[in-house]
C-alpha cells in the first residue's frame, strides 16, 4: 500500500512538476533570449515579468477552440494530445534520485525511444489533418526529419548501454558513480544524441517543420486556443525531457557532493537538488542554442542527418564496442 | 510472473492473421494491402513471441526480430512501389495493375 | 497482469478490424498503430520486455510512419479519395474473403483449442539472453537479415527515383 | 604387361575422338597416322600379349582387367571389365592385325575422297566398338560393342551417303540386324533373370550347375542367343542384308563385311559354347542353319556378276561352315577357320578393291577381263586368297581350316553324314565360283584398260595378308600330316568344358585321309568345271541361257534365292499395308484427346489469370487452408 501511495505521489509530482516547468521554460526563455539579444524581454506583469507567462495561459485558455471544417476532425483532436502523452509517458522511466521514479524498467531506455519515436505522429498527423498544403508540407518534413534523426539517437545511446551494461536508467546512473560520468568517454556519442534531441523535439536549428519564413507556422498552422498551447508545451516538455535523459545518461544524474548528509529525505532532496541543476543547465543551453543559430536548409538537414551523423554514431558503436572488449 | 494461457496467446495470433488475411483480401487499395500484410507478419511475430514465452527461450523475441526486419524491408520496397503506380496510373486500385494478366 | 493481457488482447483485436474496415487511410494506419501498440502490451505481458520495445519503436514508430509519410506524399486523405475507396469496397465484395477468413480462424481455433494442454505462458526473458543468443546460435540469421535489409535500401531507392528509365509521362510528382 | 590390355581398345577410341573433334584440322597425313597408327599401336600390343600368352601364360589361361564399376544398382553390378582368353586374344590379334593393314591400305585407297577424317574416325570406332565386343567381360558391355558395330556398320554403309541407295543398304542392314539383336538381348534377360549374373564367365559356370543337359531353359536361351548371332553373321534367314552392304568402300567390307564384324555371332555363340552343349538341339539348329546357309550363298554366288557381291556371298558361305563347325562342337575348328578367313577374305576384297580403284570404281567382273597382265601383283595376291578360299590342298590355309571343319562334320558326336555332304558340296561350289569370278576378271580378252595403278600403301597390306593366307594353316595340320595342333592347344582353355571334344582321335587315320581326298577332289573339280564352263568353253552356258527356264533360274539365283522379294511380301508390304490404312493413327485419337483436355484444362486456368494480385493471394490462402485442413484432420 505505501509502495503503491508513493508511486501514486512520484506520477503526481511528475505531471505537476514538469507541466509547470513547460510555462517556467516560456518565461525564462523569452528573458534569456532578451539577455543575450540585448533587449529587455518581458519585465512589465509582475516581478520580472513573472505573471506574463500567466497571462499568456488565461489568453490561450480563452481564444476561440476553432476546428477548421475542411479537417478531418477527429484526427486534429488527437495530435496535440499525442505529443504531450508520450512526452510525459516517458518521464515515467527518468530516475529524478535513488528510487524516485515512476517504473523502474529494465528496458527503460527502449522505453524512451518508443515514446519518442511516437512523438511523430502528433506532428503529422496534425499536417495532414489540417488539410492544409503548408500544414502538409510541415507534416512531411517532421515525419521525414524525425524518422532520420531516430535512428541515429538509438544508435548513439548503444554506447552507454555498451558501457554500463543495462537499458535500466537507474542502473545506468549507479554505474556511472561507479566508473566516471559518460560525457567524457562517451563525448562523441553524448554530442550525436544531444543534436537528434535538439531535432526531436524540432527546436532550432531543427525548427522546419515550422520554419515561419516558408510555411507561415507549419504543421500548427490551423491550430489555436488550447489546442496550439498543448504543442507548445510538449515542445517545452519534450525539452525538458531531452535534459533529463542528457544529465541521466552522460552526466551522472543525481550524482553529486552530498555535503555530509548520508540517508533519509534530506539525501534524496540533495540529489535531486543535483538532477534539477544538471537538467537547468541543458535546459540554458537548448535557449542559447536558439539564441545563436540560423535555420539550414531542408536538403541540408536531411542529408546532415543521414551522411554525417548516422555514420558517425555507427563508428561510436564500434569503437565503444572494441575498447570495451580490449579492456576485457 | 503471469497466468496467460499460452493457448490464448496463440489464439489472439490466429483472429489476428485471419483479419489481415481478410484485409488483403478485401481491400483493393494496395495501401491497405500492405498495412494488411503488416498484420499478418506481425500475428506470425506475436505467435513466435507466445511460444518463446512459454519455454521462456529467448529465440521467439529473436524471431520477431528477424519478422520486423523483413517486414522493414518489405514496407521500404512497397511503399516505393506503391509510389510509382501512383504516379503512373494515378489510383492505388491494385486492380488496374493487372495489365498484364499475371 | 492478465488481465492487461485480455484486455490488450480485445484491444488489438478490434484495432484491426477497424483497420480493415477504414475508409480513410490515416483512421486505418492509426487504428493499426493502436493494435500495433496492444500487441506491445500482450509482449509485455508475457515477459518480452525486448520485444515489446522493439514493436513500438519499429514497428509503431518507424514502419508506420512510413505509411503515413506515403499517405502525406500522395495526399490520398482528403474526402475523395475516400469516395473513390467506399466505390472499390462493394458489400459484395466482403463475402468470399470473409468466408475464407471465417475458416481460417475457425481452423486456427480447433487445432489451438482441441489441443487440450494448455500450459501457461510467460516469464522474463531479460534483453541480454536475446542479446547473446542473437549473436550466437542466430548468427547467421542476423548477416542475412542484414543483407535482406540492404536489398531493401538499395530497391526501394531505385524504385523511389524520381525518373525511371522508362518512364512514359512525366508529372511532377 | 597384361596390364597394358586397356590400351588395346583405348587407342582406337582415342584416335575416333581425335579425329571427330579435330580431323578437318590434321590434313589428310595426319589423319592417316592417327587413324591406322591407333590401331597400328593396338596391333603391336595385342601381339605382345599373344607372346606373353605363349611363353608365361597366366593363370586359368585368361586375365581379367576391371576398369571400373559401371552400375551399382543393388546385386546388379556390371563392371567395364576387360577379360582375356586365348578365344578372346585370336579375336582381338585377327581384328586389330587385319584392320590395321585394312588402314593401311584405305590410307591410299580413300586418299581421294573429301570425307577422309570421317571415313577413318568410323573405323577407328568400328575397332574400338569390335575389340569392346570381343574383350567384354560381361554381357551387358559386349552389347554395347555389338551395337556399337552395328552402328559403325550403318555407317560405314552409308559412307556415300549422297546416293539414296547407299542409305537404303545401311538401313537395312541396320533393321535386319535389329531383328536378330532383339533375340539375343531377350536372350541376355533370360540368362540374367535366370542365372542372376551377366559375368560371362560365371554365366557359364553357373549353368553348367543349375541346368540339366538338354533343359529347356538351356534351349531357348541358345536358341535366342542364336537369333542374335545369325543377324549378325548374315546367316539364314537375315542373309539378305551382307550382300547389300557392299555399297559400302571396299576396305569397309573387307574389315567388318567379311574379315571382323560379321563372325562376331560366331563368336558369340563360342564364347557361350557351355550353353550349347547343354541344348544339343540348339546345336544341331546351329548347324543346320550353317549348312543351309553354304549352300544357299554358294548358289546365289554363281549368278552374281558384282564382284564384291560374289565375295559377299561367298563370306556368307563361309561364315555358315563356321556356323557348321559350331554345330558339330568342333569349337577351336570354327575358330581357326574364322581366322584364316579373316586373312583370305580381306585379302581377296583388298585385291578385289585394288582392282576396282584401279579400273575406276568398275566392280562388273564381265567388264573386267584381262587384268591379270596389267596388275600383276594384284593378280597373284588375289589368286592366292581365291586359292585360300577354294581350299587347294596343302598350300593354303583354307584348306587345313577347311578340311578340319569337314573331318569333324562327319566324325562328332554331334556330327552327321549330311552336314558332311552339304560341306564338301558346299567346296565343291566354292571352288567353282571363285574361280569362275578369277577366270572371268582376270583372264581372257581385256574390255577395259587400267587407270592408275595401286601404291605401296594398298600393295603392302595385299602381300602380307597374302603370306598369311598361305602360312595361316601350317599351325594346325591334320592328324596324319604330323599332327601339329598348336592353334587347338591354345585354344582348348577357352572350351574346357566342352566334353567329348577329344574323342575325334580315335577315328583312324584312313577315314580322315578318304575324307579328305573327297573334299580334295570336289575342290579341284570345281576348278576344273569352272575352267570349262567360264573360259575355255563359255558358249555352253550361253547356250543354256537362251531357255526360258534357265534364264528364270540365273535371276532367281541371283537375287539371292529370292529372299528379300520373300520378307518384301510376306513382312514389308503388309507393314506398308497397316502404316497406310492406319495414316491417321488410331492411337492419336486418345492422345488427341487427352491434347483436347489439356488444352480445356489451360484454358478453365488461364481464366484464372487475372492480373488481381487478390485474386492470386486468395488462391494462395485458399490452398493453404485445404493443406492445413488436410494435415490437421487425417
Amino acid at each position: 500500500m505505501n509502495e503503491t501511495l508513493g508511486t501514486l505521489l512520484i506520477i503526481a509530482f511528475v505531471i505537476l512538476g514538469v507541466l509547470h516547468v513547460a510555462p517556467g521554460l516560456i518565461w525564462l526563455e523569452r528573458r534569456l533570449l532578451a539577455l543575450w539579444q540585448d533587449r529587455y524581454g518581458p519585465n512589465r506583469v509582475g516581478p520580472f515579468g513573472l505573471f506574463q507567462v500567466l497571462a499568456d495561459a488565461i489568453k490561450m485558455f480563452f481564444k476561440e477552440d476553432w476546428i477548421p471544417p475542411f479537417a478531418d476532425k477527429a484526427t486534429f483532436i488527437l495530435a496535440p494530445c499525442i505529443i504531450n502523452v508520450t512526452a510525459l509517458t516517458a518521464f515515467a522511466v527518468i530516475p529524478f534520485a535513488p528510487g524516485w521514479s515512476v517504473v523502474d524498467m529494465s528496458v527503460g531506455l527502449l522505453f524512451f525511444l518508443a515514446m519518442s519515436s511516437l512523438g511523430v505522429y502528433s506532428v503529422t498527423l496534425a499536417g495532414w489533418a489540417s488539410n492544409n498544403k503548408y500544414s502538409l508540407l510541415g507534416g512531411l518534413r517532421a515525419s521525414a526529419q524525425m524518422l532520420g534523426y531516430e535512428v541515429f539517437m538509438g544508435l548513439s545511446l548503444m554506447g552507454v548501454v555498451l558501457m554500463s551494461g543495462t537499458f535500466n536508467l537507474a542502473k545506468i546512473v549507479e554505474a556511472q558513480q561507479n566508473t566516471i560520468w559518460y560525457c567524457v568517454p562517451q563525448f562523441l556519442g553524448m554530442m550525436l544524441f544531444l543534436i537528434a534531441g535538439i531535432a526531436e523535439t524540432h527546436r532550432l536549428p531543427f525548427d522546419l517543420p515550422e520554419a515561419e519564413a516558408e510555411l507561415i507556422a507549419g504543421f500548427h498552422s490551423e491550430y489555436s486556443s488550447m489546442k496550439f498551447g498543448m504543442f507548445f508545451i510538449g515542445e517545452y516538455i519534450g525539452i525538458t525531457l531531452i535534459s533529463c535523459l542528457m544529465t541521466v545518461l552522460y552526466f551522472g544524474g543525481w550524482d553529486g557532493p552530498t555535503f555530509g548528509i548520508s540517508e533519509g529525505l534530506a539525501l534524496k532532496l540533495v540529489q535531486f537538488g543535483w538532477f534539477a541543476a544538471k537538467t537547468f543547465v541543458f535546459l540554458c543551453l537548448f535557449i542559447l542554442l536558439r539564441a545563436s543559430f540560423c535555420r539550414p536548409r531542408y536538403d541540408q538537414l536531411i542529408a546532415f542527418g543521414w551522411k554525417i551523423m548516422l555514420p558517425l554514431s555507427l563508428a561510436n558503436l564500434l569503437i565503444t564496442g572494441a575498447a570495451l572488449l580490449a579492456l576485457e | 510472473m503471469t497466468s496467460v494461457p499460452m493457448d490464448h496467446g496463440l489464439l489472439l495470433a490466429g483472429l489476428l492473421f485471419a483479419v489481415g488475411l481478410a484485409g488483403v483480401l478485401v481491400r483493393r487499395n494496395i495501401l491497405y494491402v500492405l498495412m494488411s500484410l503488416e498484420i499478418m507478419m506481425n500475428s506470425a511475430a506475436l505467435a513466435f513471441v507466445v511460444a518463446g514465452a512459454r519455454w521462456s527461450q529467448p529465440d521467439g523475441q529473436i524471431v520477431f526480430i528477424f519478422i520486423v526486419t523483413v517486414a522493414a524491408a518489405e514496407v521500404a520496397v512497397g511503399l516505393a512501389l506503391v509510389y510509382q503506380m501512383f504516379k503512373r496510373m494515378k489510383t492505388l486500385d491494385a486492380d488496374a495493375a493487372s495489365l498484364m494478366r499475371g | 497482469m492478465t488481465i492487461a493481457f485480455y484486455v490488450a488482447s480485445a484491444v488489438a483485436l478490434f484495432a484491426t478490424l477497424m483497420v480493415v474496415t477504414r475508409r480513410n487511410p490515416v483512421h486505418a494506419v492509426l487504428y493499426l498503430m493502436v493494435s500495433l501498440l496492444a500487441v506491445a502490451v500482450v509482449f509485455f505481458t508475457l515477459g518480452a520486455h525486448f520485444a515489446a520495445a522493439l514493436e513500438v519503436i519499429i514497428y509503431a514508430g518507424a514502419i508506420i510512419v512510413l505509411f503515413v509519410f506515403m499517405i502525406m506524399l500522395l495526399n490520398i486523405g482528403p474526402p475523395p479519395s475516400t469516395r473513390q475507396e467506399s466505390l472499390l469496397l462493394t458489400p459484395g465484395i466482403w463475402v468470399g474473403p470473409s468466408a475464407l477468413s471465417v475458416l481460417l480462424a475457425g481452423l486456427f481455433l480447433y487445432v489451438i483449442l482441441a489441443g487440450g494442454r494448455s500450459v501457461q505462458a510467460g516469464s522474463y526473458v531479460d534483453a541480454k539472453t536475446v542479446g547473446i543468443s542473437m549473436f550466437e546460435i542466430y548468427f547467421l540469421g542476423v548477416e542475412l537479415a542484414s543483407m535482406i535489409l540492404l536489398a531493401g535500401l538499395v530497391g526501394a531507392y531505385h524504385l523511389g527515383k524520381r525518373d525511371l528509365p522508362d518512364e512514359a509521362e512525366g508529372g511532377n510528382g | 604387361m597384361l596390364d597394358l590390355l586397356w590400351l588395346i581398345p583405348a587407342l582406337p577410341l582415342a584416335g575416333f575422338l581425335v579425329l571427330l573433334f579435330a580431323g578437318e584440322k590434321l590434313g589428310k597425313s595426319g589423319v592417316a597416322w592417327v587413324g591406322a597408327g591407333s590401331v597400328g599401336i593396338s596391333a603391336l600390343i595385342a601381339g605382345l600379349l599373344k607372346w606373353t600368352f605363349l611363353t608365361s601364360p597366366p593363370e586359368g589361361h585368361h586375365f581379367t582387367q576391371a576398369l571400373w564399376t559401371w552400375l551399382d544398382v543393388g546385386a546388379f553390378k556390371p563392371e567395364i571389365a576387360l577379360y582375356l582368353d586365348p578365344l578372346s586374344l585370336v579375336m582381338t590379334l585377327v581384328v586389330t592385325g587385319v584392320g590395321f593393314l585394312i588402314h593401311l591400305y584405305s590410307v591410299g585407297y580413300m586418299h581421294d575422297d573429301e570425307d577422309y577424317s570421317r571415313f577413318f574416325a568410323c573405323m577407328n570406332l568400328f575397332v574400338f566398338a569390335m575389340l569392346i565386343l570381343v574383350l567384354a567381360d560381361n554381357l551387358l558391355l559386349l552389347y554395347v560393342g555389338w551395337e556399337g558395330v552395328g552402328l559403325c556398320s550403318y555407317l560405314l554403309i552409308g559412307f556415300w551417303y549422297k546416293d539414296p541407295a547407299n542409305c537404303k543398304a545401311a538401313q537395312k542392314a541396320f533393321i535386319v540386324t535389329r531383328v536378330g539383336d532383339t533375340a539375343m538381348a531377350l536372350g541376355f534377360f533370360l540368362l540374367v533373370t535366370q542365372l542372376g549374373t551377366l559375368q560371362v564367365q560365371d554365366l557359364l559356370e553357373r549353368a553348367a550347375t543349375r541346368w540339366e543337359p538338354g533343359s529347356g531353359m538351356a534351349l531357348a536361351t541358345a536358341l535366342l542367343l542364336l537369333g542374335g548371332a545369325v543377324g549378325k553373321s548374315g546367316q539364314l534367314p537375315l542373309q539378305t542384308w551382307l550382300p547389300d552392304a557392299m555399297a559400302g568402300p571396299t576396305p569397309v567390307s573387307a574389315l567388318i563385311h567379311a574379315a571382323t564384324m560379321v563372325t562376331a555371332g560366331v563368336y558369340l555363340i563360342a564364347r557361350t559354347y557351355v550353353i550349347y552343349t547343354l541344348a544339343p538341339a540348339a546345336m544341331a539348329a546351329v548347324a543346320v542353319v550353317g549348312a543351309l546357309t553354304l549352300l544357299i550363298a554358294g548358289l546365289a554366288a554363281f549368278a552374281q556378276s558384282d564382284i564384291k557381291r560374289v565375295l559377299a556371298y561367298s563370306t556368307i558361305s563361309q561364315i555358315g561352315y563356321m556356323f557348321l563347325a559350331l554345330g558339330v562342337g568342333a569349337w577351336s575348328a570354327a575358330m581357326f577357320h574364322f581366322m584364316t578367313h579373316a586373312f583370305f577374305k580381306a585379302l581377296l576384297f583388298l585385291a578385289a578393291g585394288s582392282v576396282i580403284y584401279a579400273l575406276h570404281h568398275e566392280q562388273n567382273i564381265f567388264k573386267m577381263g584381262g587384268i591379270r597382265k596389267q596388275l600383276p601383283l594384284t593378280y597373284r595376291t588375289f589368286l592366292i586368297g581365291a586359292s585360300s578360299l577354294a581350299a587347294i590342298p596343302f598350300i593354303t590355309s583354307g584348306f587345313y581350316s577347311k578340311d578340319a571343319i569337314l573331318y569333324q562334320a562327319f566324325t562328332s558326336e554331334h556330327g552327321h553324314f549330311l552336314l558332311w555332304l552339304a560341306g564338301a558340296l558346299g567346296a565343291l561350289m566354292t571352288s567353282a565360283y571363285t574361280f569362275r569370278m578369277v577366270f572371268i576378271a582376270f583372264f581372257g580378252e581385256p574390255k577395259t584398260h587400267v587407270h592408275h595403278k595401286p601404291g605401296w600403301v594398298m600393295n603392302f597390306p595385299l602381300l602380307a595378308l597374302a603370306f598369311l593366307s598361305t602360312v595361316g594353316g601350317f599351325i594346325e595340320l591334320p592328324h596324319f600330316m604330323g599332327h601339329a595342333q598348336f592353334f587347338a592347344d591354345f585354344m582348348a582353355p577357352s572350351f574346357a568344358h566342352a566334353a567329348g571334344h577329344a574323342a575325334e582321335a580315335h577315328h583312324g587315320a584312313g577315314l580322315e585321309i578318304g575324307l579328305m581326298v573327297v573334299a580334295m577332289a570336289l575342290g579341284l573339280g570345281g576348278i576344273a568345271a569352272a575352267y570349262v564352263l567360264f573360259l575355255a568353253k563359255p558358249e555352253i552356258i550361253e547356250e543354256k541361257m537362251k531357255s526360258e527356264g534357265n534364264r528364270k533360274l540365273h535371276a532367281f539365283l541371283f537375287s539371292g534365292l529370292g529372299f528379300d522379294k520373300l520378307y518384301d511380301t510376306l513382312f514389308v508390304n503388309p507393314y506398308c499395308w497397316i502404316a497406310r490404312v492406319n495414316k491417321r493413327d488410331i492411337v492419336d485419337l486418345g492422345y488427341s484427346f487427352l491434347a483436347a483436355v489439356g488444352m480445356l484444362v489451360h484454358f478453365l486456368l488461364g481464366l484464372t489469370v487475372t492480373g488481381r494480385v487478390r485474386w492470386y493471394a486468395a488462391g494462395i490462402a485458399a490452398g493453404c487452408l485445404i493443406l492445413m485442413s488436410v494435415m490437421v484432420f487425417t
